[in-house]
């Protein structure tokens, strides 16, 4: 059995972009028609409406009733720049007009679930509403799309996106798993609130019933436009916030999936319980927990202060053990590690708290302390979410961590609407975990987190430096040039240590063997249409 | 309907005419509303605990108020005391209507008007040691400032009522029922009062402790000039105690008058009942005594009867009793009875 | 007696009165709302202006004492509002876990109870004896073990028996099917949760049993029982049961509305979709509506919940006539 | 003609934390069928105690009967088993107790109360037991008995209810009736209404009755035979007359002493007994009485007097029972 | 001073009392159950005041080398994801609970005694408001209340402290005022209001004393109450926080997904909250038993 889970895990130190395998056999069989695919899903639904929700906890139930123009190839889902057509034909168009104009074709006899036929005016007025939501109505990812200047539909099967100037981030934000296609009917006809409450999409499958805090049902789309698919006759979402249950569902096979992640611990316990009843796959996780300095607060407004702190964490003992009783796992940089612009591991070494000799990394932090002034047993407000997976088994690590030189954090945990309230409005911390986590993995704009004057940057920080770095970053062209200023902006970023990346998430997603199809990507939000999964031998029920 | 005094002491008859008499009960009434209501809480009827009564007390007597439980007697001394605030009516103490003054005004009365409880275990306080119970009015009071001489007058009360002084140092527990009863005494006694309210001072006590106690009450009541209101229930007891005596039923006063003259001469159909119904320790009197039973039961205060609130168990009773509520006459000097047929 | 009955439904208002105005303000003095949770903490990027939005839209920048308005009133027009977290309306999202609730309270209730009273009703006879110690041991450990702990155990329990017994570990089922549609499935997931709490709750009503029995049997028409020669089966079932029954029904209908909203941690570990995990992911996320209105309700429960207990009193007890 | 009931030597005692109480301690005496007999005596005396002895119904813990026997119509009442103690309880000896107020069980109608007894013991069908239950009921004095049985305590007066309990005690034809301090949480009025129905419907039925009170005068006036208890043991024994006019032992004679009395001159000193009752876990190899008795004399420290009869059914436990005639005189 | 025919009490009945000892061993036969109750509430303070001789490891300190290691020789009840020592954080996690179990049920219990005497002597409209307000607040579950609360002010030890306290007040308040009622009405509270004492002294010499027994037995059962409730709290995430020793906190998150492979991460400390919270309502039925009078032994 532990074979089986070992042949899953897959080394990232090789700085090969590859999370998943799968075994051959799964590779091979012929998908088996039928059956109703149960997942637990751990977080709530807030509205129906992914051009407002953020939260995965809407992603899983929701997304597979619509589709989207471009998606990340199901079957290749960890490749950041991998992206497939939707409703769009053919492959994912090129820019045209100096890379300022992108003309999609879309597939004609696709309908909506209320029978209306899809036509480029709905993905016209689905652009039209993330991207110029009227006064009131709200969009969240609206700033993906700046550099949008317009969106036209000449003909039925055609849309046209004319943008002001050509950029690199436009096709993964037209990717982004929440951007719904809905119908122009609907919005038309019961304004821009009504998908926060009704669903009418062309997805793989046609919403049944949603018992809020229960499940969300979904039957088969007859008519979906990916011939024979979708494999199963329907979905059960189960509602399950504590990770204990959702672990114990699968195991018990009162569910057969889960899509966020579990532990290592509990992987490793359901390998050794289920055997080969079980199928793990595993990735790297584009989120990541840092910890955010208030340096408008002394002493931590002393460069030297912050450096020690991010001295004092020993990461890579911390990946060794954390990652095995926590979602957590890689050493990196301010760039997800398994993308081509990330640190290697020698340049890894060279940032501040990176370094292999954890005893001189303190010594040195010990140094600065004492430099700065800042007393032996110095006590400081450390602010954490109360989450446990990672958020307060990283920070329960991280006031060890600190501990060993000399200071004493006094962590309050808070749960989230307190959390956020202080991190975004009170400031009255002095350390506080902080969270970084995007969709469709795009480390130039991920890294804007580290900007000053970013809107998520919660470390009321000032530095012009970084600034510029990062403007350079933007008008970089190849990978080479981008890679190159990233070390440059990651280095500065990292030294003015306003904030510290702890360590890389670690998706485990241990399912039911008789679940094929579904592979695993490197966001908990992408790849969840579910068209493409099945069951075997009838074993989904 | 208020009465003059029978007798008088001595001392005090040439000062009477000018000087208001000791403690005078103008009509008094307690009403305890029955209310009913959430918010807003509405009566809907009256408990008529007492209902109109007067008489009068002279300095160094003892009266002596009888009638059944429920008959208001304990009210009528709780009026008095201001431990409950009577619904009309006047109670005057040495010329003041206690009913009028608020509760500061009444502290300087309260020393002088002091009551001894029915039940020797509830009247003491338990976590309260005997020499801290007694010593804590005086010290309140500011009458003995000095610790030292506190504890002294402590010993001397308790040496007065007959306990020896260690028992300063115990608590009520540690003691036996008429002891305690000692103590309540004394503490009655803490503040020199000037009148006290036997509230069935002896009633719970065992018979060869109850006669130590009103040997007690009397004596001390000759020694510090004290006048006592006796309530009790026990016949035989206030007869022995009392000046006069006052027969209460249903919140009236039914007959008042001195303590032979009531005992030998009782009028009232009710007072005669009560005596009837008292059995005498000699089984050769009571070989002899006709025993007539009074029939029936005492109604409630709540909806007590029309006219005399006795007729219906009255052997006397004709139908104007029914209707007219009997006014109150002297027929002999002294000897005053609420009842149209006698 | 109907003065009665409706005196007692009046005094329910300023009860429920008092619950909105604590409620309310509580909620408001919490740092933070639900559109923070709601579009900041995915650690997705989110634009501020959106947030503001949010908040707009919820009604959450009107003046607290017009929120507060609103609240009181809509409650008296029977118009809950809607959960500022799904948007659906508070109604809905309350009936959903009602029936639940109401089930595992019920289930609960009859483990108890059966239980309970036999227990007490030995334990007082057998006062003092090993017998009795056992009970009362028996019954302390229920109050004293923490009911979700017992329900970990009693999960791990099955996964490792089940595992044992039949090589495929199995756990109670994780959503509701209401008892009309699949009586075993909605057995197999609620009974568990009820001999969870069912085992405390039982503890709870033994000890009453227990004390009001024993006191029952040193009163004087006890003695006057024994004294006619009564058999001591027919003293304890006709002449104490009937009496020390009365406070034990008082501690029945409390925990009774206990557990109507009070399961917050065993609705966690068995993941039933109740009252109470509604109450804490409610609170977790400033859905301010919803807390205000399940307060309310799990108020009324109890109110109401004291007044059932008030009128079986009267009917058993021949003393109390409210009039 | 044997006794009713013979009680011999009964010692019963409570096992507290302070210590064994020695409620009841070594007493002896008989009743004969149809007489009323008084048991006098002060609270925590034993006398309540000693009667409820008689059917076992003691509680324990803490207390128990230690010794002695009780002879009942030729059996042993302290050897029977459980059961047959239970079918002579309310069937041939009942009891009448002080709180009417809650010696009857408020949940249960009257008409239960009384016919679940006729019930078990007479084997009555619940008509004839209804059908006796209105007799009883108008037998004692109650108006309007059927409707009665439908109501329950709560509605009745102390008085009622002392009525109701005195039906409970006849309603199965009982040999002996033992009434503890049947009238003491009544009114006076009401007091002499209850004692004369016992009086008359005991001579009636030809029923002998225990009566235990510390009322002189409630004595007096009913009972037959006086026992007089102290500190557990019984002191003196006599007829009425013996009692009151020529008591032998000094507490009785101090008891009467200190009763005012409403047929001698008022104003006239009482002479109280001195002292304190003893504590009864505390009893040493002297008379209990020792400590307040005038005429208390070495010998009463060292050895404890038994009841010696001084002739006429008169029987007195003390050293000076002789010289006490001249004592009394002397005094 | 001469007292005529009244003698003098002089015969002062001397106090015998059994030596302590046999006193203690007296009421440990009589309540084998409450001295069991007894000897764990000791057990948990000789803890919480021993805990650092007591204990083998640090508490707090993160060792990953002993990562979830099963109970032996070293490790008596294994360690924690953390490899912290269970058994330490058992020996510290007594102290956490003490602290909140009696902080709360002495806060909880004494402002609910002072409100219950208060309401039951004045009465009137007091007595209704504070009357209205107890009915409120004993109308939300105590967990939803304290939810409320922790909610309100934050999570931590003494928030948690806080919000278990709150919900105590109106439940003392309750039985005290009921036992204050009763005493209002015993002669002795009118003997002191005949003996023209203020307001303040007859509550606070007079009355409360008095309701000191249901005041203990309130005072002993909460704080059972209070370690399940900040056990309860913890679990939820709400209550002490890491890396504080406490029960509850070690029952949450790892303890419970890792519970089958891991056992004594979740079995050792629900051990030691059932055990403790059985002490204390053992030995607060003891002193219920002891003084309650109406359940005492007649």
């Amino acid at each position: 059995m532990k074979k089986i889970t070992r042949k899953f895990v897959i080394s990232v130190a090789t700085g090969a972009f590859l999370a998943v395998g799968l075994t051959a056999t799964v590779m091979a069989a012929t998908p088996q028609p039928g059956g109703t695919l149960s997942f637990v899903v751990a977080s709530k639904i807030p509205s129906y409406d992914g051009h407002q929700e953020t939260t995965f906890g809407m992603g899983h139930p929701i997304r597979p009733f619509y589709s989207l123009l471009i998606r990340v190839n199901p079957e290749n889902p960890a490749d950041p720049a991998d992206f497939k057509c939707d409703l769009c034909e053919g492959d994912v168009p090129e820019a045209t007009d100096g890379g300022t104009k992108y003309t999609f074709k879309i597939r004609s006899g696709i309908t909506f679930h209320d029978g209306t036929p899809l036509t480029s005016a709905d993905i016209k007025a689905t652009y039209d509403k993330i991207i110029f939501p009227p006064e009131g109505v709200p969009s969240s990812r609206k700033a993906f799309f700046k550099m949008v200047d317009s969106v036209e539909a000449p003909d039925a099967n055609t849309v046209v996106f004319n943008l002001k100037f050509p950029s690199g981030a436009f096709i993964p934000a037209v990717a982004t798993p929440f951007n719904f296609v809905y119908s122009k009917k609907d919005l038309d006809a019961h304004g821009y609130d009504w998908h926060k409450k009704n669903i009418n999409g062309t997805g793989p499958y046609i919403f049944i019933e949603d018992i809020p805090g229960q499940h969300v049902l979904g039957k088969k789309n007859p008519n979906y436009h990916f011939e024979g698919r979708p494999y199963l006759d329907g979905f059960k979402a189960i509602s399950a916030p504590k990770m204990a249950v959702r672990i114990n569902a699968i195991r018990g096979n009162q569910a057969s999936i889960e899509f966020r992640g579990f532990p290592p611990k509990a992987r490793d316990d359901m390998v050794n319980a289920l055997g080969d009843k079980l199928t793990v796959q595993e990735s790297d996780w584009n989120c990541v927990l840092m910890s955010t300095v208030n340096t408008k607060r002394p002493p931590f407004d002393d460069i030297r202060v912050r450096q020690a702190l991010t001295l004092a964490v020993d990461r890579y003992a911390g990946s060794k053990y954390l990652s095995q009783i926590a979602i957590v796992k890689t050493v990196g940089g301010l760039v997800f590690p398994g993308h081509p612009l990330a640190a290697s591991q020698e340049e890894l070494e060279q940032l501040i708290g990176y370094s292999r000799d954890i005893e001189a990394s303190r010594a040195k932090a010990r140094a600065l302390l004492k430099e700065a002034g800042v007393p032996e047993g110095f006590k400081f407000v450390f602010n954490n979410r109360g989450v446990d997976q990672p958020y307060k088994v990283v920070g329960t690590w991280l006031v060890d961590q600190w501990r060993k030189v000399g200071l004493d954090p006094q962590q309050t945990v808070k749960p989230s609407p307190q959390f956020y309230a202080t991190l975004r409005k009170q400031f009255d911390f002095d350390v506080s975990i902080d969270f970084n986590c995007q969709s469709v993995i795009n480390p130039i704009a991920d890294v804007s987190k580290f900007l000053c004057s970013a809107g998520n940057n919660y470390s009321q920080c000032e530095s012009q430096e970084v600034e510029d770095l990062y403007n350079t970053l933007m008008r970089a062209e190849t990978l080479d040039e981008q890679r190159s200023i990233m070390r440059q902006y990651e280095k500065a970023a990292l030294d003015f240590a306003s904030g510290a990346i702890t360590l890389w998430w670690y998706k485990i997603n241990p399912h039911r063997e008789y679940v094929k199809g579904w592979k695993i990507a490197p966001s908990h939000y992408l790849n969840q249409h579910l068209d493409n999964v099945w069951c075997t031998d009838g074993k989904c029920s | 309907m208020t009465l003059a005094t029978e007798r008088q002491p001595s001392s005090e008859v040439g000062v009477q005419a000018a000087e208001p008499s000791f403690l005078e009960i103008r009509d008094l009434k307690m009403y305890f509303p029955v209310t009913e209501g959430t918010v807003h809480q509405k009566v809907v009827a009256h408990v008529k605990a007492v209902d109109g009564i007067s008489f009068s007390i002279a300095r160094g007597e003892t009266l002596g108020l009888v009638g059944e439980s429920g008959c208001g007697k304990t009210t009528v001394g709780r009026c008095i005391l201001q431990l409950e605030r009577s619904t009309d009516g006047q109670i005057l103490f040495k010329g003041r209507d206690l009913t009028q003054l608020d509760q500061k005004a009444l502290v300087p009365v309260r020393e002088k008007i002091q009551v001894i409880f029915q039940d020797p275990y509830s009247s003491l306080n338990p976590r309260m040691k005997i020499g801290s119970m007694l010593a804590e009015p005086m010290r309140v009071h500011g009458i003995i400032k000095d610790p030292k001489q506190r504890q002294a007058r402590v010993n001397e009360l308790l040496s007065v009522c007959g306990l020896d002084p260690k028992f300063s140092d115990r608590y009520p527990h540690e003691m036996s029922g008429g002891q305690r009863q000692r103590v309540g005494i004394a503490r009655a006694l803490a503040l020199n009062p000037e009148f006290i309210i036997c509230d069935e001072a002896v009633s719970a006590l065992d018979v060869s402790i109850q006669a130590q106690v009103i040997n007690l009450l009397e004596d001390l009541r000759r020694q510090f000039n004290l006048t006592y209101l006796f309530i009790a229930h026990d016949l035989s007891v206030v007869r022995h105690i009392s000046d006069r005596v006052a027969v209460m039923y249903l919140g009236n006063l039914v007959e008042l008058a001195g303590g032979d003259e009531l005992f030998d001469r009782p009028t009232h159909p009710y007072t005669r009942a009560l005596l009837d119904a008292v059995p005498i320790p000699d089984p050769e009197v009571e070989s002899h005594r006709a025993h007539k039973v009074l029939q029936g039961e005492v109604p409630s205060p709540m909806n007590p009867p029309s006219g005399c609130v006795f007729h219906p168990r009255c052997p006397l009773a004709v139908d104007s009793c029914r209707v007219s509520v009997p006014q109150g006459r002297e027929i002999s000097p002294g000897h005053w009875v609420a009842c149209s047929q006698v | 007696m109907h003065r009665y009955i409706t005196k007692r439904l009046l005094l329910i208002i300023p009860t429920l009165l008092g619950a909105a105005m604590i409620i309310f303000f509580m909620l408001r003095l919490i740092p933070g709302d639900v559109c923070e949770v709601r579009l900041a903490g995915t650690g997705l990027f989110v634009d501020e202006a959106e947030i503001e939005l949010c908040r707009e839209k919820l009604g959450l920048t009107k003046p607290v004492l017009v929120q507060f308005y609103n609240f009181v009133s809509g409650y008296l027009t029977w118009d809950l509002g809607e959960s500022m977290w799904t948007g659906k309306p508070i109604t809905h999202e309350i009936a959903i876990r009602f029936k639940l609730s109401i089930q595992v309270a019920i289930m609960a209730t009859l483990v108890a109870v059966l239980i309970a009273i036999p227990l007490g009703v030995i334990s007082a006879v057998k006062q003092d004896t090993w017998v009795d110690y056992v009970v009362r041991s028996f019954s302390i450990a229920g109050i004293a073990m923490p009911s979700f702990w017992l329900g970990i155990l009693i999960i791990l329990g099955l996964l490792i028996g089940s595992q044992k017994f039949f090589g495929e570990p199995w756990m109670p089922p994780i959503y509701y099917v209401s008892p009309f549609e699949d009586f075993w499935r909605n057995m197999s997931q609620l009974i568990w949760p009820a001999v969870a709490t069912g085992y405390r709750y039982s503890a709870v009503v033994t000890r009453m049993t227990r004390s009001a029995l024993l006191e029952v049997l040193r009163e004087d028409y006890i003695r006057t029982a024994r004294a006619k020669g009564m058999i001591e089966k027919i003293i304890i079932n006709r002449h104490a049961l009937k009496n020390s029954m009365l406070p034990v029904l008082t501690i029945v209908g409390i925990e009774f509305a206990f557990l109507m909203g009070g399961l917050v941690v065993t609705e966690q570990v068995f993941n039933l979709n109740g009252l109470g995990r509604l109450f804490v992911e409610s609170v977790g996320a400033q859905d301010f509506n919803l807390t205000q209105q399940l307060v309310m309700l799990v108020v009324l429960v109890a109110v109401f919940t004291n007044f059932l207990v008030d009128l079986v009193y009267a009917w058993l007890d021949p003393r109390i006539r409210y009039g | 003609m044997p006794k009713l009931l013979e009680v011999k030597n009964l010692k019963t005692q409570f096992f507290t934390s302070a210590g064994v109480v020695r409620a009841v301690d070594d007493v002896s005496y008989d009743v004969e069928e149809g007489e009323t007999l008084a048991v006098v005596g002060e609270s925590g005396c034993g006398k309540s105690v000693s009667a409820m002895s008689i059917l076992r119904l003691i509680p324990w813990p803490p207390g128990k009967v230690v010794g002695g026997t009780i002879h009942f119509m030729g059996e042993d009442l302290l050897t029977v088993s459980e059961d047959e103690i239970r079918t002579i309880r309310g069937r041939k000896i009942s009891m009448v107790f002080q709180e009417p107020m809650t010696s009857l069980n408020p949940v249960l109608s009257i008409g239960l109360q009384l016919t679940e007894t006729m019930q078990h013991h007479l084997g009555l069908s619940l008509e004839a037991a209804n059908k006796r239950a209105v007799e009883l009921l108008a037998r004692v004095g109650i108006a309007d008995p059927e409707r009665r049985l439908d109501q329950y305590p709560h509605h009745l007066s102390g008085g009622m209810r002392q009525r109701v309990m005195i039906a409970l005690a006849l309603s199965c034809d009982p040999k002996l009736i033992i009434a503890d301090e049947p009238t003491t949480a009544l009114d006076v009025t009401i007091q002499a209404q209850i004692l004369e129905l016992m009086k008359e419907l005991t001579r009636e039925l030809g029923v002998a009755l225990i009566v235990i009170t510390h009322n002189l005068g409630i004595v007096a006036r009913y009972a037959d035979r006086v026992n007089v208890m102290y500190a557990g043991k019984m002191i003196e024994m006599g007829q009425a007359k013996q009692i009151y006019h020529d008591p032998l032992h000094p507490y009785t004679l101090g008891l009467l002493a200190s009763v005012p009395r409403m047929d001698q001159p008022r104003g006239e000193r009482l002479v109280p007994i001195i002292g304190q009752p003893p504590d009864l876990t505390r009893l040493d190899d002297g008379c209990a009485f020792r400590a307040r008795c005038r005429f208390a004399i070495d010998r009463c420290s060292n050895e404890i007097p038994s009841l010696q009869e001084t002739g006429d059914g008169h029987s007195v436990a003390c050293w000076r029972a002789n010289e006490i005639r001249d004592l009394r005189a002397a005094s | 001073m001469a007292i005529a025919q009244t003698a003098i009490e002089n015969i002062v009945p001397e106090e015998t009392r059994d030596p302590w000892y046999v006193q203690f061993w007296g009421l440990v036969r009589r309540q084998p159950l409450g001295a069991a109750g007894g000897l764990v509430v000791l057990i948990m303070l000789f803890a919480t005041i021993f805990a650092e001789v007591l204990s083998p490891y640090d508490p707090e300190m993160i060792s990953f080398e002993h990562m979830l290691v099963a109970p032996n020789a070293d490790f008596w009840m294994g360690t924690d994801a953390f490899g912290r020592d269970i058994l330490t954080r058992i020996i510290y996690g007594a102290r956490t609970a003490l602290f909140v179990g009696f902080t709360a049920a002495f806060v909880g219990s004494t402002l609910g005694l002072i409100l219950g005497v208060a309401s039951a002597y004045f009465g009137g409209i007091f007595d209704l408001v504070v009357q209205r307000l107890v009915d409120i607040l004993m109308a939300f579950p105590l967990i939803v209340l304290a939810l409320a609360v922790v909610a309100t002010l934050g999570a931590g030890t003494l928030n948690v402290v806080i919000a278990i306290t709150i919900p105590f007040i109106p439940q003392c308040a309750r039985v005290v005022r009921s036992s204050a009622l009763a005493i209002r009405e015993i002669p002795y509270v009118d003997a002191a209001r005949a003996l023209g004492f203020g307001h303040s002294r007859i509550i606070l010499r007079h009355m409360v004393p008095n309701v000191m027994a249901p005041y203990l037995i309130m005072l002993t059962t909460f704080v059972g109450h209070a370690i399940l409730l900040e056990a309860s709290l913890s679990y939820l995430g709400l209550g002490v926080q890491e890396p504080t020793a406490a029960w509850g906190l070690m029952l949450q998150g790892g303890a419970e997904e890792f519970a089958e492979s891991a056992p004594w991460v979740p079995i050792f400390p629900g051990l030691a909250i059932t055990l403790a919270v059985f002490g204390f309502n053992l030995f607060g039925d003891a002193l219920r038993d002891l003084l309650d009078p109406r359940l005492r032994a007649r």
